[in-house]
């Protein structure tokens, strides 16, 4: 049910790759928030989500994603996200991080 | 049909999905179809997560009344602790925001009762 | 972890469902096998049917009070009706009470306390 | 969910057999009920319950069966329970009703 969440990370070329499992939700998103900022404090590569098995993100997980892609910035990189599924999508668009992301 | 469900829980994350569930139980009854469903648990998680975060020296507990009619659904959240109100900053939590309005019809951010807030979302019928 | 989940119904066939739901959802987070877990709604949902059934004249709800702690859940009925009581009659009932003593550790059916009736459920360890 | 009970009627040799699909419960035990009763009454016969696809039962389910069975009875005819599950069986054997019904 709720409160779970899996990050695998990997190098891809140019790249990290950050595979999401699980839900981005009040019980997992403090966790996720420091593995995420540091995962792109100690690469300093463009950065790849792969949410094709994130079921569930909440606002908090959004404004993380929004706090990422400040500190990407900084290193001149950029986010990306690949595979949303049609709920989480919705709420990028509702949000309009649709146009401040990239999603493929 | 004109009931009212209410469901209290202690001010942790854990118990937010209780909040869902009883949520879809509630919405599958009225007739909302999976993905409105879907769009009520999100914003009710929306709701509860941030009343979890905030918290009360006072009080340990939150109330959710689910109001149904035929064809709505009405969620109410309140707790003894009145100062939890507006809860929710249009600047700050624009994130959330933008997400209960557009997932639920009516979404009243600051009641004029001693309510935190309330939400509602309408059954369209499609004919 | 002491913490209290209740939940307000009316009396209506319907909402019983909805109690089930709460259970397992506070029962899976105690860490119940599934198993045990079904024992607690089959449990739950013989009260909730009798109490409807019984209803009231005075009132249109019930309440249930779930009681955690680290390994055990407490179930508490209880209503505004305090008429409500010692509603099993253990001879007309017989299967209804075999049930629900055969699935819970404690089930006291007419309590001493304007409560309904209360039962529980102690997590056994399997090391 | 809750409250959906399909029965299925059919007449084998010299018994009925009758599947039943869903939840015995306080939403669904009224109308079945009289249609228990009717089913006896109408073909006087052995009755065969298939409970293959029967998920839930509770003490009001148990009791009509109990009452159908005295009904059964006046006929000098019997009940005969086919492909319980587990968690059925279970409530059987605790209420003792294992031992007036056969239990296929
Ligand atoms: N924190 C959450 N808030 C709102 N909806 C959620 C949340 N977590 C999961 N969901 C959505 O609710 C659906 C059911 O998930 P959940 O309520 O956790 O129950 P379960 O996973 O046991 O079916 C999922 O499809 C998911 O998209
Ligand atoms: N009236 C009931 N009372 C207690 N348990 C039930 C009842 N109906 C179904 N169950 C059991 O609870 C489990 C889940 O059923 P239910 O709570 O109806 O949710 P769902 O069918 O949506 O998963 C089923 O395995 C079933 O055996």
């Amino acid at each position: 049910m709720t409160g779970e969440l899996k990050v695998v990370e990997e190098i891809i070329n140019d790249s990290v790759k950050i595979s999401l499992k699980g839900e981005i939700d009040i019980c997992t998103s403090n966790e996720f928030k420091e593995k995420l900022y540091k995962i792109i404090d100690a690469n300093q590569k463009d950065l790849l989500i792969d949410c094709k098995e994130l079921d569930y993100i909440d606002s908090t997980g959004l404004g993380i994603f929004v706090a990422a892609l400040k500190k990407a910035k900084q290193y001149e990189k950029k986010i990306t996200f690949l595979n949303l599924k049609d709920n989480i999508k919705k709420l990028f668009i509702i949000t309009g991080l649709d146009k401040i992301f990239q999603i493929n | 049909m004109n009931d009212a469900i209410e469901l209290i829980l202690p001010f942790k994350a854990e118990y937010v999905s209780t909040a869902r569930l009883v949520a879809s139980s509630v919405a599958n009854r009225i007739g909302f179809d999976i993905e409105v469903i879907e769009d009520i648990k999100v914003a009710i998680s929306e709701v509860c997560s941030k009343i979890v975060n905030i918290g009360s020296k006072f009080t340990d507990n939150y109330k959710i009344i689910f109001n149904i009619n035929k064809k709505e659904i009405k969620v109410t959240f309140c707790c003894e602790d009145t100062s939890l109100k507006c809860i929710f900053d249009p600047q700050n939590d624009r994130l959330a925001v933008d997400i209960m309005n557009a997932l639920m019809d009516n979404v009243e951010l600051c009641t004029s009762n001693n309510y935190i807030l309330s939400m509602s979302k309408v059954l369209e019928e499609n004919i």
